[in-house]
C-alpha cells in the first residue's frame, strides 16, 4: 500500500462547474497540493459554504487530476450537493484532503473490471487512469438509470477503456442492472486473472459482493456513508467488517477505507 | 501563533508583567489544576487521540486535549448509520466506540506523551466499578492530566446519562472516582436536566474539581421516506452551533451555583463565540463539532480569544470569566 | 389551494372515499375534539390574532390558529430588547405582552369569527386561579374551539415554567382547568426538563385532551462588547430548526407515553418537517417561527404535506402517525 | 395618515448591488406592488439566504423609488448585510414590504428639518423627495464618521435640498456631532413653523429629543429595533411609548412604527 501524502485544507476558487448529465456536475478548481498527491479512490471533504445552516462539509471522490486541478463529479442528493451546483466561477470552497485509503492493486489484474452504478462510476475514474498508466487491460461496466444520467462513458473511452453501457429503462445499451453485465462478462468472456473494482448504492455493491465472492474473484469495493470529520476522530462513518479472528468491528470509512475488500463487508 | 506564556520570562514581578500585557495578554490558565498555554482545549470525541490532526495543527498550541471517551474494556458502539446533520447542528450516536482502557493506555498515551499539552482522560461506563477500574489504571499511568468523568453521554442505554440526572448517582460516583485519583477531577454535565444545578452542586459537594458543561442535547430525526430515525440508536446527541445558546445559558447557571471552574462548550466555532462563554462564567473552553467543520478550528479559536483581549485591553481571560452586566 | 376538506360531498361512504382518496388524499383531522381542514396550526406567539396575515393568506384554509397567550388581566411584557437571532434559530422574551382575556373577547375574537378556522387560545398565567379566571372567561365566549394550556413559558419569573417541570403542580392546575370549561383542553409541555414524559402523563391522568409538544427550550446570547445579555430577560427562549431534533425527540417520547394526541412543533418549516413529527407521533402540527420568515409558511406547509401524502400515496394523516419504523 | 397599501410578499432578482461609500451598499430591484406603493419612512424585510444559518429577515428603509424599482442603503453591520454585499445582479432575494407608518405631515413644516445620522439618512430620502414634491422648505443635516463614510448629500442635493454635513473627524464639513449643526441651525436662522425629522443611532435620537423639546419643534424619529416578523405579531421589535393618560406601553417598531413622536418615546 503506497503510503498516504500530508493531508491539507486549502481554501480555493472555482474555476467551472457544469451540467454534464442530467443532475449530475463536474466542478473543476485549483488544488495543487492535492492534485499532486490524490491517489486513486481518495477523497476530499468540501465545505461548502461557510457559516450557512449547512454546518458539516461533503466527501466527494477526486474524479481527474490535471496538473494543478482537480474535478469532482457529483450527483444532485440534497442541500449541500444543491448548493454546490449553484456555485459559479470564482465563488470560493475550502477542500480537505486528500483522504482514505486507495485500491489495491499490489496483485495485477487480468483484466481490471471496473463497476460503476449511478455517480458510483466518479470514485473508479483516477483508478481506470492509473491501470491505463500501468498498461493493466481494464474493462468498464457503467449502469445508470437512463441515457440522460450516464455518466463518464466519454472520459473512460478517451483514455482507451474498453467500456460496457446497462441502462435501468434501456435507453441505451444493455437493457436492465449493470450486476447483469458483470454476470455477463464473467459467463462469456475467458479471464485469466481478473479482479473487480466497484463503488455505486448499496444494492448494487452487496449483487456484486455476491458475485465476486460466488466466482473467487477479488473484489473492491469504495464504500460510502455520511461522514463527521473524514479525518478519523468522529467514528461517524463506519461500516462493519468481519475480523479474520471472526467476530466484526466497525472501521471508518473514511480511514481505513473507503475502499474495502468486499469479502470483508458485513452488510 | 506561540502563546505568550512560552516567551514570558520567570523573573518578571508582577507590575512588569502588567505593563506587558498592556499588548501581550496572557493566555495561561490554570483551571482545576490543570495548568494550560491557553484556555481552549479540544471536546471528547471531536478530537480523537490527537495524531489525527497533526497534519493540521501542532498540538503543542492546544491548552489540552480531551480524549475520546474511553471504558473498562473496548467497546464496539452503535450501528450505523451513527451520525446525521441537522440545522446549523449535528446528530450523533456512536455509542462510545473505543479501544478500552488498556488499549488506551498502550497505543494511544505514548504517542501522546511526545506533546507538551495535557491530556484530559474522558471517562464512561455502565456501571461505577467501572468507572472506579479504569480510573485506577490512568492514575497509575504516565502523562495523564486529569479525568473528564462523562456521566451525560446520551448514547447509552443504563449508565452514563442516569448517572448525570440524578443528584444521588453523581454524588455516589464522584465520590468513588475521587477516592481513586489524585489528578483534578473534572464532571461533565448533560443539558437534558430540568436544572443543571442541582446536578453541579451535587458533584461539586462530592469533590470534583471543575465540572464541563455541556455534554450533547438528546434529539432525532427520521428519514420521512423509510419511516425510519436518521440514527440506528434512533436517538442521539445534538451538538454544534444549534445548541450554543443553550449551553450559555447552562453555563451561566452553574456559574451562579457552584465555585469550581466550569469548562464551557457547545457550538463553540469562534473565538468570539469562546468570549460569551468566558463572559458567562466559563474558565476555559473546548471545542467539539467545529473540528469537523476546520481542523484548524482549535487553533483558530485561541487566535481569535487573543485578539479580542488585546482589542478590549484586557490581560487575561480570569477578567473576562463570569463578568456578566446585568443592568 | 382549497383543501378536499370543502369539495367533499358528504354522501360519499368509506370505500367510495378510499377509491377517490387515491389522487386526493384527505388532510382532515380531528384532534382532541377540534375539528381540522388540515392538521396545521399556528403557534401560539407567532401568528397574533391572525389579522396580521391577511395581506398573505386566507385564514380559512389554516387548520387551526393559536392566539398569543392571554392572561387575566394585560400585561405590558418585558423590556427590550426581546429577541436575538442565533444559528438557525432565535431566542425570545417578550414576557406575554397581551390585551388581557377581557380585551382578547372585546377586540379580537370578533374579528376571528369571522372566519371558518378553528380559534384555539393559548392562556398563561402566574398563579393557579389566574389560570382558572381566564378559562371561565373564555368558556363562556363564543367562538372558542380549544384552550391551550401553557405550563411551559420560559419567560415568566413565577408560574409558567414551575408549572411545566412539576408534575403535581400540573395535575393540580390541569384539574382544575378541567373543571371550569367543557372546551378541548390542550396542555403545553416544556423541552426544559429531564423526562417530559412524566409531565406527559401527568396532564393525561389530570384530563388534558391533547398535548402541544414543545414550547421553547430556554437559552441565552451575550453581547462580546457591552458584555451584557442580548436579551434584557438575560435568558429566552430558542425556537426555530436549530431545536427542531429536540422536538421530534419529545414527540416520540411523549408518544410512547401517552394516548392523547400530540399537536408536534419545533422547527416546522416545510411539509417535510411535519411528516417528520406525524411519524413521530403528533396528529397535528404547529408552525411557528417559520411565519416570521415566511408570512405563507403555515399553508406552504399544508402543501407540502399534501405532496408527500399523493406522492406516497397514503390516504390520510392518521395513516402517517407514530409510524416510525424501528429495524 | 394616509392609509397604508397591502403588503406583498415577492421574490426578485438583484439589479445592481454597489459600494456607495465606505463600508456602505445600494442594492437595487424591482419590486413594482412595493415601488407603487410605499410612504417615506417604510421599510421592507428582506429575505437574504433562503434556507442557512441565518434564519430572520433584515429590515431596511426604502431609500428611492424609481418606476417599478426600490432602492435600499445599507450599512455592513454583521453576517446579514456581510451576505446581503455579496449579492450580484441576477441573485434573488425576497421583499416584504410596504411595512409600518409614515411621517406625520398632516401640519406643513417651513422648514422642514431632517437630521440623518450615518445610514440613518436612508430613512429620510423618501420623506425628502416628498417635501420637495410638496414645496416644502427643507433643511438636511447629514451626519457621519468621516468624508468616505458620507453617504446621500448628491442625492439630497439632486433634489434641491439645502444639505449641511457635521463630520466626526471635521474631514469634511462641521466638525463634530450633527446635533451641534442642528443646535447652530435654530440658534442662527430665524425659522417661522419648523419640524425635525431624525434618524440614526440611539444617541444622536435622545439628543435630538431633548434638542426638540427644549425649543417646543415638533420631532417625529425613525426608530429602529431587532425584528422578528416585521408584520406586528412577534412583540421583538417594541420600544417604550409614554401613554397620554400617564405610564406607558410598549409599541412595535414595526406596525405603530418605525416613526414615532420624539415626545413620546422613554429612553
Ligand atoms: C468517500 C465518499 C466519496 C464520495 N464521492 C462522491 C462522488 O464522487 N460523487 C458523488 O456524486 N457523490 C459522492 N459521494 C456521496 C456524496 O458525499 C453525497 O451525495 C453528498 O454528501 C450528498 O450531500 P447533500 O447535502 O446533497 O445530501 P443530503 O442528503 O441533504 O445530505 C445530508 C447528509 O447526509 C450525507 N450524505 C447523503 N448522501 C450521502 C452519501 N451517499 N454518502 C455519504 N454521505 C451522504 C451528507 O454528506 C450530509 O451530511 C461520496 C461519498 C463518500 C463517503
Ligand atoms: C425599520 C428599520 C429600517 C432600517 N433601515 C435601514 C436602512 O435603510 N439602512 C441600513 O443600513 N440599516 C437599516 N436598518 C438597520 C438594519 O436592519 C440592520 O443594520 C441590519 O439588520 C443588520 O443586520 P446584520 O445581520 O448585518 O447585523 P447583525 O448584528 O449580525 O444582526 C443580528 C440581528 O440583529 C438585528 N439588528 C442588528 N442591528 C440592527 C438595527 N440597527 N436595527 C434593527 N435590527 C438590527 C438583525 O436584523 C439581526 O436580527 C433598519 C432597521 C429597521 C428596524
Ligand atoms: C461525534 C461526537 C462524539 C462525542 N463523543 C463524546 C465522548 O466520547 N465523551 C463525551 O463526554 N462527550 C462526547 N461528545 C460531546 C462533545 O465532547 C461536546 O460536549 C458536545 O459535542 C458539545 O460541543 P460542540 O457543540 O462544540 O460539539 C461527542 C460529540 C460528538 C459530536
Ligand atoms: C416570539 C415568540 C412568542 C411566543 N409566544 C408564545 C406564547 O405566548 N405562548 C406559548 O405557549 N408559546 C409561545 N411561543 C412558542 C411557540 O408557540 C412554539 O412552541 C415554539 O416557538 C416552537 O416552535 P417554532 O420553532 O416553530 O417556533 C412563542 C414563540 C416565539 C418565537
Ligand atoms: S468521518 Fe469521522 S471518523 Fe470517518
Ligand atoms: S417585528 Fe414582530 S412585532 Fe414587530
Amino acid at each position: 500500500m503506497p503510503t498516504l501524502a500530508k493531508k491539507v485544507d486549502l481554501s480555493t476558487e472555482v474555476i467551472s462547474n457544469e451540467l454534464i448529465a442530467e443532475n449530475h456536475y463536474l466542478l473543476r478548481c485549483s488544488c495543487p497540493e492535492i492534485a499532486a498527491s490524490t491517489l486513486p479512490g481518495q477523497f476530499i471533504h468540501v465545505l461548502i459554504s461557510q457559516g450557512s445552516g449547512l454546518l458539516l462539509r461533503r466527501p466527494f471522490t477526486v474524479y481527474t487530476v490535471e496538473d494543478d486541478q482537480i474535478t469532482m463529479l457529483y450527483q444532485l442528493i440534497g442541500e449541500g450537493t444543491n448548493v454546490l451546483s449553484g456555485l459559479k466561477c470564482g465563488d470560493s470552497i475550502r477542500v480537505l484532503g486528500p483522504l482514505g485509503n486507495t485500491f489495491d492493486l499490489s496483485v495485477t489484474p487480468n483484466p481490471a473490471i471496473i463497476v460503476g452504478g449511478g455517480a458510483g462510476i466518479a470514485s473508479l475514474m483516477l483508478l481506470a487512469t492509473a491501470l491505463r498508466d500501468a498498461d493493466v487491460h481494464t474493462l468498464a461496466l457503467v449502469g445508470s438509470m437512463n441515457q440522460a444520467r450516464l455518466l463518464s462513458v466519454k472520459d473512460l473511452q478517451a483514455i482507451g477503456v474498453d467500456t460496457h453501457i446497462a441502462t435501468d429503462d434501456g435507453s441505451v445499451g444493455h437493457h436492465g442492472f449493470v450486476t447483469e453485465l458483470l454476470n455477463h462478462t464473467l459467463e462469456t468472456r475467458d479471464l485469466q486473472n481478473p479482479a473487480i473494482y466497484a463503488c455505486g448504492p448499496d444494492g448494487m455493491l452487496r449483487a456484486v459482493t455476491k458475485i465476486g465472492l460466488d466466482s473467487g474473484i477479488p473484489t473492491q469495493l469504495a464504500m460510502e456513508n455520511r461522514m463527521g470529520c473524514a479525518l478519523g476522530v468522529c467514528l461517524g462513518c463506519v461500516c462493519k467488517v468481519q475480523l479474520p479472528e471472526g467476530g466484526f468491528e466497525y472501521q471508518r470509512v473514511c480511514t481505513e477505507g473507503p475502499v474495502f475488500n468486499a469479502k470483508d463487508i458485513v452488510w | 501563533m506561540t502563546s505568550s506564556w512560552q516567551q514570558k520570562p520567570m523573573r518578571y514581578t508582577w507590575s512588569e508583567d502588567e505593563a506587558m500585557s498592556d499588548t501581550h495578554p496572557s493566555l495561561e490558565v490554570t483551571v482545576a489544576d490543570i495548568q494550560m498555554k491557553n484556555p481552549v482545549m479540544t471536546a471528547s470525541g471531536t478530537f480523537g487521540y490527537g495524531s489525527e490532526y497533526v497534519d493540521f495543527i501542532d498540538l503543542n498550541q492546544i491548552g489540552a486535549i480531551v480524549v475520546k471517551g474511553i471504558t473498562s474494556v473496548p467497546w464496539v458502539g452503535n450501528a450505523m448509520p451513527r451520525i446525521f446533520e441537522t440545522p446549523s447542528g449535528m446528530l450523533n450516536a456512536i455509542g462510545l466506540q473505543n479501544v478500552g482502557v488498556d488499549g488506551f493506555i498502550d497505543k494511544k498515551l505514548p504517542y501522546l506523551r511526545n506533546f507538551d499539552v495535557p491530556v484530559i482522560v474522558n471517562i464512561c461506563g455502565e456501571q461505577v466499578e467501572e468507572y472506579l477500574e479504569v480510573t485506577e489504571k490512568l492514575d497509575a499511568a504516565d502523562g495523564v492530566a486529569a479525568i473528564e468523568l462523562n456521566i451525560s453521554c446520551p448514547n447509552l442505554h443504563c449508565g452514563g446519562m442516569s448517572f448525570g440526572v440524578d443528584p444521588k448517582l453523581t454524588d455516589e460516583l464522584v465520590k468513588g472516582v475521587r477516592k481513586k485519583t489524585s489528578l483534578p477531577l473534572l464532571v461533565k454535565l448533560s443539558p437534558n436536566i430540568t436544572d443543571i444545578t442541582v446536578i453541579a452542586r451535587a458533584a461539586e459537594d462530592a469533590g470534583a474539581d471543575g465540572l464541563s458543561v455541556i455534554n450533547t442535547a438528546l434529539g432525532m430525526a427520521i428519514d420521512i421516506n423509510t419511516r425510519r430515525p436518521q440514527l440506528a440508536n434512533i436517538t442521539g446527541g445534538l451538538s454544534g452551533p444549534a445548541i450554543k445558546p443553550i449551553a450559555v445559558r447552562m453555563v451561566w447557571q452553574v456559574y451562579n451555583a457552584v465555585s469550581i471552574p466550569i469548562i464551557g462548550m457547545g457550538g463553540i466555532m469562534t473565538g468570539d463565540d469562546a468570549i460569551e462563554f468566558f463572559i458567562a462564567g466559563a474558565s476555559a473552553v473546548a471545542v467539539g463539532t467545529a473540528n469537523f467543520v476546520n481542523p484548524r478550528a482549535s487553533l483558530d479559536v485561541v487566535e481569535g480569544i487573543k485578539e479580542y483581549l488585546e482589542q478590549h485591553r484586557l490581560h487575561s481571560i480570569a477578567e473576562l470569566v463570569g463578568s456578566l452586566e446585568i443592568p
